[in-house]
């Protein structure tokens, strides 16, 4: 069983990193969120791992998994909200053209 | 990519987005068939527009060329499929005038009850497209079905008639969405250039499509008491003119408007001809009616002008 | 066992529902014509537009149909006649009709055409407008039920169906449910008058028959989960479990065909001003008459 | 057991399939519905680790998510088809060492640690949803309740960024802006 477990965290940490990579490495917006979107789904991974082969006894872990889904449907509506608001303001939503934004 | 949206004209609600320009027609199912309308759409809005007839008259007479009164009768109406009636009294009436024929009360009165019964029919068929339009099976067939029936009938089957035609307008009355989807689209108020028919006469209530539908069917009730009042329609056949000369004008009021012919007779031979339709006026309303819509609304306002391409002189 | 007899039942009652559907149109009661017709689609000419997105064009109709028969996987028709009888069922019907929109989205932007294309979002507005009242009618329906089993769900109807429970709810449904399969005067995305068929107008041949089925068979996974949900499943007497099943499922099929009929298409922004402000309160109240009911009947 | 694992590698390696996917595609739809394949595979690996209704509401979130984010993407990027080849990455080598990096270490935890015993079984689903449920209208209610009223708030200040500015006209009247938002 420990192998399912490390199976999953195993794929949950390569997630992570491919999300990890797009995050950094895209210019735009929207694929930046992307990457977010991957790394949070590596943590759902493991969240749910965790829970069922450590922990089953206690519903604390789905939970967490819950909250962590919000965090992702709240990390959508805000990201295309500024997206939309950047968009409207200067015409891009590219990393690149977003110099003005550094302090 | 700041430098590739610079330059974009900005939609309605300030994203500048890519405008693609898509055709709809020459066959279409929402559209009259032979009209193409070219929308730039921005999404499912529509930010310009413009419609062109692709079977439309060319208003020349070939130099030089005279045609057979007769013939010139024969091709007129034909070259009108949606309203061959109107026409061909068009053409007769202007001919008749151009030989200096005086008015015959029974033969007008015939005539006006063909015309008459075409207005209805033609309504009728107005109605089955905008049903297709806004994807209402049951007006499609309703309005086909009645609109085969009044093309062959006579004065006394169209009284039988009369019934159907009173419940079709109720039922339309009563159909939910119906004023929902046409109230306050393609508004076109009293005073607007070019106007006349249904849509000139529906301008005078509130101009919109919901006014031009209720503007037909009241049309279709009025021509069938007409009818009711006067008699049996009689086809409209040039009376003789011998071989008369002289210029003539005519104008008759067709389903769709006003259309108005002069023509120069020779011998019996039509020499020139000049014809003004109200469909040529209405096609230039389309780029004003479908700006900024809704793509749906867009094309319910076209097909509320009953643009007939045929009858689109360029 | 139980697989191969729902696939039966579902293709059966699409057969059926095609023959009403010619039947109506045509005014001809014709049995072999859907055959027929499948038939003729496999013998034509299937076009592929100009540089497509040849994966998505590919799969969409496909996954439509995977979906919609996903759908009726977790639907009984009978106490024990149900493919998957999930601890989640009602939530299940949820996610795999979630993937509807995801197919329309890549038969919209596969052709590489306007129509289509236009089509495909469109649909995703009227998610936006639906997707809330068909989830919140359900949780009312698991609220009574106090399970989200499909099977526990009609159990719960035994003496009495939610359509006289919740008729609110049932009426919310069945119009968020017809929006969901597209059907007229919700057939936005295909819109034969506006788009000239939309999501389907670039579809010919193999592919068109494969997106008619899935269509069909989604129109029966939906009046299949309204009979679930409301009208009580397989509860009837005198017949067999599964024969009430199956004509409460074609009553409601027919029923969202023939209300298309008689209405025009809805304009978008009306559905979602409708939808927003008036269905999803009047799913709210609902669910809160529900949970009154709930609590005060024993 | 061997079934089991057999489930969770096929999702786990199909998720991280469609993951590349989505940063090695040049068209946006493309890239947001691998996306979603790759989170419907993370769905399904919920379902093989008997984590029913967690699995069943990560495969409905995501379709319509995901399909939001298709249409955010052909919006605002210029070549949505990716038929022109344009250059969307940058700083490419840290990227690559910073994932490298971070999914390393993860893996070298799940590798290393010592997990102690793992309980074979899964409570059943039907007993699941109910603790759950019980879970998040007991214990966890002010978190599941923050939750909620995090979701309206961020939907309520998205859309209020979203919309245009309303600007004063001239005349002193307000110009007003429809948005489809």
């Amino acid at each position: 069983m420990t192998l399912i477990l490390i199976l999953a965290l195993v794929t949950g940490a390569i997630l992570f990193g491919v999300g990890v990579y797009g995050a950094l490495s895209q210019t735009n917006l929207v694929m930046i969120m992307m990457g977010v979107e991957l790394i949070l789904a590596g943590a759902l991974v493991n969240l749910v791992a965790f829970w069922r082969f450590l922990h089953p006894e206690s519903y604390s872990g789905q939970m967490f998994a819950l909250v962590v889904m919000t965090v992702m449907a709240v990390e959508m509506a805000v990201g295309f909200g500024v997206a939309i608001a950047r968009f409207r303001a200067r015409g891009s939503v590219e990393m690149e053209e977003a110099g003005d934004l550094k302090g | 990519m700041i430098e590739v949206t610079k330059d974009l004209p900005r939609s309605a609600d300030g994203l500048a987005m890519d405008w693609m320009e898509v055709p709809f027609g020459p066959v279409f199912p929402g559209l009259p068939g032979g009209l193409k309308l070219t929308l730039t759409l921005d999404g499912d809005g529509v930010t310009e527009g413009q419609a062109t007839s692709l079977v439309g008259m060319i208003n020349e007479s070939e130099e030089g060329k005279e045609i057979d009164a007769e013939t010139f009768i024969e091709r007129l109406a034909s070259a009108m499929p949606l309203a061959s009636v109107s026409y061909r009294l068009l053409a007769c009436l202007a001919i008749e005038r151009a030989a200096g024929l005086e008015n015959d009360s029974a033969t007008d009165q015939a005539r006006a009850v063909a015309l008459e019964c075409e207005r209805i029919a033609s309504h009728l068929g107005w109605l089955a497209q905008t049903g297709r339009q806004l994807g209402f099976a049951w007006l499609t067939d309703r309005a086909a079905t009645l609109q085969l029936e009044i093309r062959r009938a006579s004065g006394k089957r169209l009284l039988e008639l009369t019934p159907a035609l009173h419940a079709l307008a109720a039922r339309l009355g009563r159909t939910p969405l119906l004023k929902s989807r046409l109230k306050g689209i393609g508004i076109l108020p009293s005073g607007t250039a070019g106007l006349s028919g249904p849509v000139a006469r529906a301008a005078d209530d509130a101009g919109d499509a919901w006014a031009r539908l209720w503007q037909r069917l009241d049309e279709i009730i009025t021509s069938l008491d007409y009818i009711k009042a006067t008699g049996e329609p009689g086809l409209p056949v040039l009376r003789n003119i011998g071989r008369g000369s002289g210029t003539g004008e005519a104008t008759v009021e067709t389903p769709r408007g006003e259309a108005q012919l002069s023509l120069i007779l020779e011998h019996g031979q039509v020499k020139s001809y000049r014809l003004d339709t109200a469909c040529s006026h209405h096609i230039g309303l389309v780029a004003k009616l479908v700006e900024g819509r809704e793509l749906g609304d867009a094309l319910v306002a076209v097909g509320s002008l009953d643009l007939s391409p045929w009858e689109v002189i360029s | 066992m139980n697989f191969v007899i729902v696939l039966l039942a579902l293709l059966g009652s699409v057969w059926l529902l095609a023959v009403v559907e010619g039947w109506t149109t045509t005014g001809r009661l014709r049995p072999a014509a859907p055959l027929l017709s499948g038939l003729a689609h496999l013998g034509r000419e299937s076009i592929v537009p100009r540089t497509p997105d040849r994966v998505f064009f590919e799969t969409a109709p496909v996954l439509l149909l995977i979906v919609a028969v996903l759908g009726a996987a977790v639907l009984p028709l009978a106490p024990t006649l149900v493919i998957a009888d999930l601890a989640t069922g009602a939530l299940f019907i949820n996610a795999a009709l979630a993937y509807v929109l995801v197919a329309l989205i890549m038969a919209g932007w596969g052709p590489n055409g306007a129509y289509a294309m236009i089509g495909g979002w469109r649909f995703l507005g009227q998610l936006i407008a639906y997707a809330m009242l068909i989830v919140m009618p359900i949780t009312a329906v698991a609220m009574r039920a106090e399970s989200l089993v499909t099977t526990v769900i009609v159990g719960s109807q035994d003496g009495l169906w939610n359509i006289v429970y919740q008729p609110l709810g049932f009426v919310l449904f069945f119009i968020a449910a017809m929006a969901l399969a597209f059907r007229a005067p919700f057939d936005l995305p295909t819109a034969p008058g506006e788009l000239g068929g939309g999501v389907d107008a670039e579809y010919t041949g193999v592919r068109l028959g494969v997106l008619r089925l899935a269509r069909l068979t989604l129109v029966i996974t939906l009046a299949s989960a309204t009979t679930v949900f409301y009208l009580g499943g397989w509860h009837g007497p005198l017949l067999p479990p599964w024969a009430w099943s199956l004509i409460k499922t074609l009553a409601v099929a027919v029923s969202m065909l023939l209300a298309g009929r008689y209405l025009p298409r809805i304009r978008e922004a009306d559905l979602m001003r409708w939808c927003w402000t008036l269905g999803i309160p009047l799913a709210l109240l609902n669910i809160i008459v529900v949970g009154l009911l709930v609590l005060v009947v024993p | 057991m061997y079934a089991q694992a057999f489930f969770v590698a096929v999702f786990g390696l199909a998720a991280i399939g469609f993951g590349v996917v989505v940063f090695r595609t040049s068209s946006m739809v493309r890239s947001a519905l691998a996306l979603l394949f790759s989170q419907t595979a993370v769905g399904c690996m919920f379902l093989a680790m008997q984590t029913e209704f967690l699995g069943v509401l990560q495969i409905m979130m995501m379709a319509t998510e995901m399909s939001i984010m298709a249409i955010f993407m052909v919006m605002f990027m210029m070549d949505p088809g990716g038929l022109g080849g344009m250059e969307m990455t940058h700083q490419k080598r840290f990227s690559i060492s910073a994932g490298v990096v971070a999914g390393g270490a993860a893996i070298a935890v799940a590798l290393l640690a010592d997990w102690g015993p793992v309980t074979v079984e899964a409570p059943d689903a039907e007993m699941q949803t109910r603790a759950l449920g019980i879970e998040l209208l007991g214990r966890s209610m002010l978190i599941f309740e923050t939750a909620g009223i995090t979701i309206l708030t961020a939907m309520i200040a998205a859309t209020a960024v979203a919309i245009p500015v309303y600007t004063l006209s001239g005349n002193g009247g307000t110009e007003t802006k429809e948005t489809s938002e």
